[in-house]
């Protein structure tokens, strides 16, 4: 059901992982439809010189978040900016579509942490919005 | 990749070698419409008859009470619209469960629409029914009592013979969707009080496209697919011979070999769950521990979501199955993992492990490993875990 | 009784080998639910999505249009049903024929009963449908055409092109019951203006027990069996896929055959008209003589009856079928062959002779031959000849 670079990025994911002194931090996605995603960004100068995620979601999601930031590393931050969902997509050459909306996510993840930057920083970056999913740190964990 | 681990024999099994044996002279040599008049088509006729006898006598039933159908959905749907409408002037109610499988529950909400009334009865955690529930839940409009013998999902068994007594003493018709228990468990339509019950047969190492519904003799039901006069008058449509042929073979090997598949499997089952939690943290055993699927393997992982396991299972060359959202093609996850009272979240990363009579130590022991691994790996991964291990400092 | 002369092809026809050959993989090695996420079920996956390529091609069709059902019945019935419930508020008027097969007319007859009202179009003496009278018959109402394409005893072949241009001026939805033209006679959905059209693998030596319903984009059709999400949420039930594969496989292998096929079958259903017609007198010929299916060949002889015309047959190894009562299980004849005109004395003397392409005229000969002294031997026994006789003298 996945291409073959769907399954390699899910696979070995690139970029896994945290990343301790962040310029920003965004968490997206929405427990109840299974997806969240988290982008920690390094920026230095408008440069993204390192890039990790997290994610809790589907074989798609792990595999945009990969792709995602592969493709804003080394990036400015207004190349970021134009790196869209379809452009994630593409990179992965496709997704089912039942599969699509995991891909906006990883868009909506580096854009939230973008927005964490811009907000740390008072600068202001251009066509970004505060993102509507942020879901921030999660607090509440039911015992099972 | 070399071996493959098949351990999703709830969603459809392997077609028993032998069954295709016995099925194969139907297909090119004997051909026949059974509906025919000359001799070569008595061959069909006779082989319906003998298929007919060993699936009435896997259940207990009268060979004049099994009607055949495509499989397990039309079963259903055939008993409860056709109860509905045979028994719309006693009433419009209809009482059934929050875990049944979609055959019912999507039938039933066909049926709301019609302006029949539905009662979805809960669950407890294990996902057992309550049997003071169901007997205050009945009216004197009800005329059908839905309840499935065992869940797909988590394996429960309901105590189906209480359901069917409450229904014998309320007078009220009770069908169950026998399609998981049929062949795995033993079924007895008479001690049991059960009037109509559904099966399938590619879930019983038979082939697909074939089911039955039993009809117990007393019952008013009217065709649900009008035409031509197969089935004693009420399922029309020409018989799917070698079908028909695969699922009376399937029904006698998995009864003459039940109690002695059941046994090895539920150590084979009790061993897996044990190890499983054994050797990987924050699970929960998904379905009641004893009443069970022999072959029903069921944890919630906390943190990591259903489909990526999957994928990585897949990539073992183990087949699986999840109720997560992201597998379920809706934005929720299996409704019956919320039924027994999982939050959002942790239904989310739940796998299902259904195992075959063929199923061995060895390969249990290789999934137990792979998945430990695989577990790690996708909570490392998880910005859940990741916050869980921080507030957990 | 060494060889079998099989006449019989309309009732059923015999599983390709070849078809059966493609089918085999996916009963015991193939054997994945195509549901599930692991790259073992992929193979059902893309086994369905060529055959469904296939049947859409034949039919000229887009892949997206084509769900496949449990055989012709299942069809007729989604088909009629479905558009009952989906089109209610426009009207509860439908139009069909006398002449349909049970599938389509005891659909109709359950529709009455739930209100709708059906006008049943008269047939010609050779079958065939008046347009005019159709065209008379749709009312503001009307939310329904289904018209046969080819009739299953007589063989007549409808005007479906011209019915489609009707159903399309007026803005009325048109199905028709291919089930017997479907393989054997040139389909194309769009040039005929067909909006929903069923079919059954069997009867153009495809499995049995599997058939499909193309369904027009636009149309509003909701699921006639309701449950899983399978067949894009239209029809639920786990598919059957070695059914599936056997129905592209015998729908391609009918459509690459079928020009040069229906030529020689035309050639041998004219050949024995003509020997029956030469050899048996007081005879008539049912159905249309040239707008008739190429494999179809139907006479009454008089004076006899139809169910011991096929026993003395079926004794001589030829297999072939009658619309007379003593077979209908009815009190009545056929009512196809009441709707062309015949009395009822004369219906009960049909035979349907129903060939292959793979009936040779030798067969065809030692037919003529038996039928002969068939014919002789029973009216010998018959008061009516008998009175008959008398009279002319
Ligand atoms: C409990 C239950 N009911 C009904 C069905 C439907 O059976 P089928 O897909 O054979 O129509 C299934 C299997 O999917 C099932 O597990
Ligand atoms: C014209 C026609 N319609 C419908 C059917 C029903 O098809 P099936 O028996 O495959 O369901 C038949 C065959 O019996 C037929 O000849
Ligand atoms: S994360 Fe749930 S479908 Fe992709
Ligand atoms: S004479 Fe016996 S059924 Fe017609």
């Amino acid at each position: 059901m996945y291409t073959e670079k769907v399954m390699d990025h899910f696979k070995n994911p690139r970029n896994m992982g945290e990343i301790e002194d962040a310029s920003g931090i965004g968490t997206v996605g929405n427990a109840k439809c299974g997806d969240i995603m988290r982008v920690f960004l390094k920026i230095e100068g408008d440069v993204i010189e390192d890039v990790k995620f997290k994610t809790f979601g589907c074989g798609a999601a792990v595999a945009t978040s990969s792709m995602a930031t592969e493709l804003v590393k080394g990036k400015t931050v207004k190349e970021a900016m134009a790196v869209t969902n379809k452009a994630v997509m593409e990179a992965l050459d496709g997704l089912p579509p039942v599969k699509v909306h995991c891909s906006l996510l990883a868009e909506e993840a580096i854009h939230a942490a973008l927005w964490d930057y811009a907000q740390k920083h008072n600068i202001e970056i251009d066509g970004l919005k505060e993102p509507k999913a942020d879901i921030g740190e999660h607090d509440s964990f039911e015992e099972i | 990749m070399s071996k493959i681990i098949y351990l999703d024999n709830a969603a459809t099994t392997q077609l028993d070698e032998n069954v295709f044996e016995e099925m194969k002279p139907y297909f090119v040599e004997h051909y026949g419409n059974p509906s025919s008049v000359y001799s070569v088509a008595s061959e069909s006729k006779k082989a319906i008859d003998i298929a007919r006898e060993r699936v009435a006598n896997s259940i207990g039933a009268e060979v004049s009470e099994i009607y055949f159908t495509n499989g397990g959905t039309e079963s259903d749907n055939w008993a409860i619209k056709g109860i509905a409408e045979n028994y719309v002037n006693k009433g419009k109610h209809i009482i059934t469960t929050k875990i049944e499988h979609h055959a019912v529950l999507h039938t039933c909400e066909y049926l709301e629409k019609q302006g029949y009334e539905i009662t979805y009865l809960n669950v407890d955690e294990d996902g057992l029914i309550n049997i003071e529930e169901l007997e205050k839940s009945i009216r004197p409009d009800t005329i059908l009592i839905s309840i499935m013998f065992a869940n797909n999902e988590i394996g429960t068994i309901e105590p189906i013979k209480e359901i069917g007594e409450i229904a014998k003493k309320h007078n009220i018709i009770f069908h169950t969707d026998a399609v998981q228990a049929f062949g795995h468990v033993p079924i007895h339509v008479n001690e049991m009080n059960i009037d109509l019950l559904s099966a399938s047969g590619h879930k019983v190492n038979g082939p697909k496209g074939i089911g039955f519904l039993y009809i117990r003799k007393n019952i008013k039901l009217k065709s649900f697919i009008h035409g031509g006069a197969q089935e004693r008058q009420r399922r029309a449509g020409t018989e799917n011979v070698p079908g028909i042929v695969g699922l009376g073979a399937a029904a006698k090997i998995a009864c003459d070999n039940m109690e002695e598949r059941a046994k090895h499997l539920i150590k084979q089952r009790d061993y897996l769950m044990e190890q499983i939690e054994k050797n990987v943290d924050y699970i929960r055993l998904n379905g009641h521990r004893t009443k069970r699927l022999p072959n029903n393997v069921n944890f919630c992982f906390r943190f990591i979501e259903g489909e990526s396991l999957l994928i990585s299972l897949d990539m073992e060359g183990i087949c699986a199955s999840s109720g997560s959202a992201c597998t379920s093609g809706s934005l929720d996850p299996s409704h019956v993992l919320l039924a027994i009272g999982l939050p959002h979240e942790i239904a989310h990363g739940s796998l299902r492990l259904t195992l075959s009579h063929n199923t061995t130590k060895e390969e249990l022991d290789f999934v137990v490993e792979q998945l430990k691994d695989i577990v790690n790996r996708l909570r490392a991964m998880s910005p859940l875990y990741e916050d869980f291990v921080k507030a957990q400092k």
